[in-house]
């Protein structure tokens, strides 16, 4: 759980594929003073080129999902995906809806689930904490 | 005047930011978070799959060498997190209260599955049935 | 004026969404812009449909209260409730009066909210990010009164035909109106800040009048209408719950801009945490959880039809039963689905740079208005969302 | 002065001779079931005895009844100063519904008179506005499918 293993600042893009809001609000507070993710340089990324995270929110619409794809294929490697809440996941309570996809992972490759309806902003910083740990293991694997 | 007692208001003040992975916010006890059912209860009615709003609850054989006297059909249920809401739909109707829950809400996984088996099947060996 | 407007050739289209850094909703704008002047906008929808009324005739009515929730988020327990007292009507059941008190003070806790983050979220499109943050940061004080009644920060789950599902004792109670009174100040402070700071009141001030026969005709709904004269609040029309006893006020403007829209919705946060105090001191005795477990398995045959005052403004539900236990048809009205679809003709007239403003002002929301369809087209001159805020980005 | 005096009229009374029947609709509202070619002429009506700024479009809502045939849809009507809300019911056949458009009497019927084209097929006259496939998704569209009709497959 240190915090030094972070080498890099990796800026988040945040899409809603289709979300209540819920996901988003907590989202957004967790960029906001109280929990200040800018502490491990995490901000929100001004374009969808400059990002290295793409947060996917909400349930998977068809409509939304062919941007999705398109916006996973704008991004630049190395690139991970978090999915936020039970809709992300699989549609949650939204599942079998005609329009619907089944889940992130059926459109992107998905590096890490953070559960919740919606999960609080303390998960979505742990969530994003576990993945630089999973990025920090990756590139010393490659480096030797 | 008012401007100066601001500032020094704020100089000395203790900044709001939570640091949050050394220092753990203060979560209610009763924060809906993660839920398991209990196998010492639990008589495998099924009634908290059929009821769960997003379908996240998988009712599963016993492994074979547990035989429950109260579970005559031998099924206890199973969580996927990951597709969870959190309604604790399951916990108010289970007709035994059968589920444990806890505040814990840190569950980030990067399987495709976060099963709450077990979570259940610890609570046989704990209750030392 | 409109129609020539119209006619300008169209110089330059610049496509909104639906991922954008300060839009975080899922809309697609084609805005087409002739100069500084919006000449035409047009709307595509549908990222957020997810055929939510087909999935209330899919499942059991009990499931029904936990989907009508994750409708909209930040409106959830509105939702929730509206559902669960259209049920109730066609069950026969009653809650208890302390239910019904604790059901309000939920919903006054969300509207508490829901304002502090669509006037914060004004504050950053003016450019005021100080702002912004603190209101965000005032805000998780109403964020933990709200996990302190209902167990969770956003979707409370706390609706049940019946009842309420968790009750409150005299330590909450205490804990819930110790974070009132320290809120009380800081919304009275935000108040003051909006009607005197000349950051805000420059850019909002005769922005979007609206005049109260647009608003009927348009059937625009709730703080906008009451910034406008219109006094229509369901709160007082319904009396539903409790809100024929404790004692507030409609809180009408008749300004009809877009400041007079941002004021009434301070005064109606400082309104909701008068009820909730009052609610909390005069909090009646009596069992207010239902055993979900001895609840009605079947919904009979009968129609209701159940409004309440969502942050947004009426929304309704009507719920046919069927005699089994899914409901035959649910059909619901959100308020945005009325504020943001039928506005388009506000943006006339009026720069590119206010355009955000107007929007905001409306409080958008992309999940409610889309729950069930959304269909929008060029025709009118449309403009969107938050997404708007973004043409301002991206130049 | 008469304007006073008009918005204590009831809503039936205003009606008069269209109201075919009368319902409810719990928690006691009033529906009054009227013939679909005269649902503009009720409209116009209404707006004329309590004005402009005193009554509004709630919400219309189309309802699939697959037994019977019909595709009722129900038009709620907020009237301000009496604190009431009464429901107007058209019925059309399911066969063929079309009905008459309101948007040039009252615009904000816009939002919900497309809602209920795309999701039920309900067509309304002289509203030219009405296009399939914003909200729902192509696929469904492609198939010719109105997804909150009873008998849609996907």
């Amino acid at each position: 759980m240190s915090i030094k293993l972070i080498r890099y600042s990796p800026w988040l893009v945040h899409f809603n594929t289709g979300a209540c809001n819920g996901c988003d609000i907590e989202v957004l507070a967790a960029l906001t003073p109280h929990y200040d993710p800018e502490r491990f340089g995490i901000r929100l990324a001004p374009s969808i080129r400059h990002g290295d995270i793409l947060i996917v929110t909400g349930a998977i619409t068809k409509k939304a999902a062919i941007r999705l794809r398109r916006l996973y294929e704008q991004m630049p490697s190395p690139k991970f995906v978090v999915a936020v809440g039970a809709c992300a996941y699989d549609g949650g309570v939204f599942k079998d809806s005609y329009s619907l996809r089944r889940g992130a992972r059926e459109v992107v490759p998905v590096d890490i689930y953070i559960p919740g309806c919606p999960p609080r902003p303390e998960a979505i910083l742990h969530g994003i904490v576990k993945l630089l740990q999973k990025i920090e293991k990756l590139s010393e694997v490659g480096s030797r | 005047m008012s401007l100066w007692s601001e500032i020094l208001k704020n100089v000395f003040k203790k900044p709001v930011t939570i640091e949050y992975p050394k220092v753990k916010t203060p979560i209610e006890k009763d924060f809906r978070g993660l839920q398991y059912a209990d196998l010492n209860k639990c008589n495998g009615c099924s009634l908290c799959a059929i009821e769960c709003p997003s379908k996240a609850i998988e009712m599963r054989k016993l492994p074979e060498d547990i035989k429950l006297k109260h579970n005559p059909r031998g099924l206890y249920p199973v969580i996927n997190y990951p597709s969870c809401v959190f309604c604790y739909r399951c916990v108010t109707i289970c007709p035994v209260n059968a589920y444990i829950t806890k505040n814990e809400y840190r569950l980030a996984t990067e399987t495709e599955k976060l099963l709450s088996d077990t979570l259940s099947l610890q609570t046989l060996k704990s209750g030392g049935a | 004026m409109t129609e020539t407007v119209l006619q300008i050739p169209i110089s330059l289209e610049i496509p909104i969404g639906p991922q954008h850094p300060a839009l975080h909703e899922p809309v697609m704008l084609k805005v087409y812009a002739d100069g500084e002047e919006v000449v035409k906008v047009e709307i595509n929808t549908g990222y957020n449909h997810r055929g939510v009324e087909k999935l209330f005739e899919m499942n059991s009515f009990y499931k029904g209260v936990f989907i009508s929730a994750r409708i909209c988020g930040i409106c959830n327990t509105v939702h929730a409730n509206v559902y669960v007292r259209g049920i109730e009507q066609l069950l026969g059941l009653e809650p208890s009066p302390r239910a019904k008190y604790l059901r309000v003070l939920a919903m006054e806790l969300e509207r508490i909210h829901s304002h502090m983050i669509i006037n914060a979220i004004m504050a950053e499109i003016l450019g005021f990010d100080t702002l912004f943050m603190l209101i965000m940061r005032d805000r998780e004080l109403v964020m933990k009164a709200k996990e302190i009644l209902t167990g969770g920060r956003v979707l409370a789950d706390y609706y049940m035909p019946g009842g309420v599902r968790r009750d409150i004792d005299d330590v909450k109670k205490d804990r819930i109106l110790d974070i009132l009174k320290k809120i009380r100040p800081r919304l009275e402070y935000y108040k003051k800040l909006f009607e005197v700071d000349p950051t805000i009141t420059n850019r909002l001030v005769d922005v979007g009048v609206l005049k109260p026969r647009d608003i009927t005709l348009h059937g625009l709904v709730g703080p906008i209408a009451r910034g406008s004269g219109v006094k229509t609040d369901v709160r007082a029309e319904d009396k539903y719950e409790v809100y024929g006893e404790i004692p507030w006020n409609v809180i009408t403007r008749s300004e009809g801009d877009s400041l007079a829209r941002m004021l009434v919705r301070w005064d109606e946060a400082i309104e909701s945490l008068n009820m909730c105090e009052y609610i909390l001191t005069h909090l009646p005795g009596g069992q207010a959880v239902v055993d979900e477990r001895k609840l009605p398995r079947v919904l009979p045959l009968g129609e209701a039809f159940t409004r309440v005052e969502a942050p947004r403004g009426e929304l309704t539900y009507y719920i046919i039963g069927s005699g089994r236990d899914r409901p035959y048809r649910v059909k619901v009205r959100t308020p945005s689905f009325h504020n943001i679809i039928n506005s388009g003709f506000s943006y006339l007239g009026y720069s590119i740079a206010d355009v955000p403003v107007i929007l905001v002002s409306y409080d958008p929301c992309i999940s409610c208005m889309e729950r069930a369809i959304l269909i929008k087209d060029g025709e009118k001159k449309y403009v969107s969302l938050r997404d708007i805020v973004n043409m301002k980005r991206v130049r | 002065m008469t304007e006073a005096r008009s918005s204590e009229l009831d809503p039936k009374q205003v009606l008069g001779n269209l109201v075919i029947r009368e319902e409810f609709v719990k928690p006691s509202r009033r529906v009054f079931v009227v013939d679909k070619s005269v649902i503009r002429e009720a409209i116009t009506r209404l707006l004329k005895t309590y004005g402009e700024t005193s009554i509004y479009i709630s919400t219309i809502a189309g309802v699939d009844r697959f037994e019977q045939g019909v595709i009722e849809v129900n038009y709620f009507i907020s009237i301000l100063p009496r604190k009431e809300v009464i429901v107007l019911r058209t019925q059309l056949s399911r066969a063929e519904p079309v009905i008459d458009t309101l948007i040039d009497i009252v615009p904000g019927v816009f939002a919900g008179e497309n809602e209920t084209y795309d999701l039920l097929g309900v067509q309304f006259n002289g509203n030219n506005t009405l296009k399939r496939g914003f909200f729902v998704p192509e696929d469904v569209v492609g198939k010719g499918v109105y997804p909150l009709r009873k008998d849609a497959k996907w």
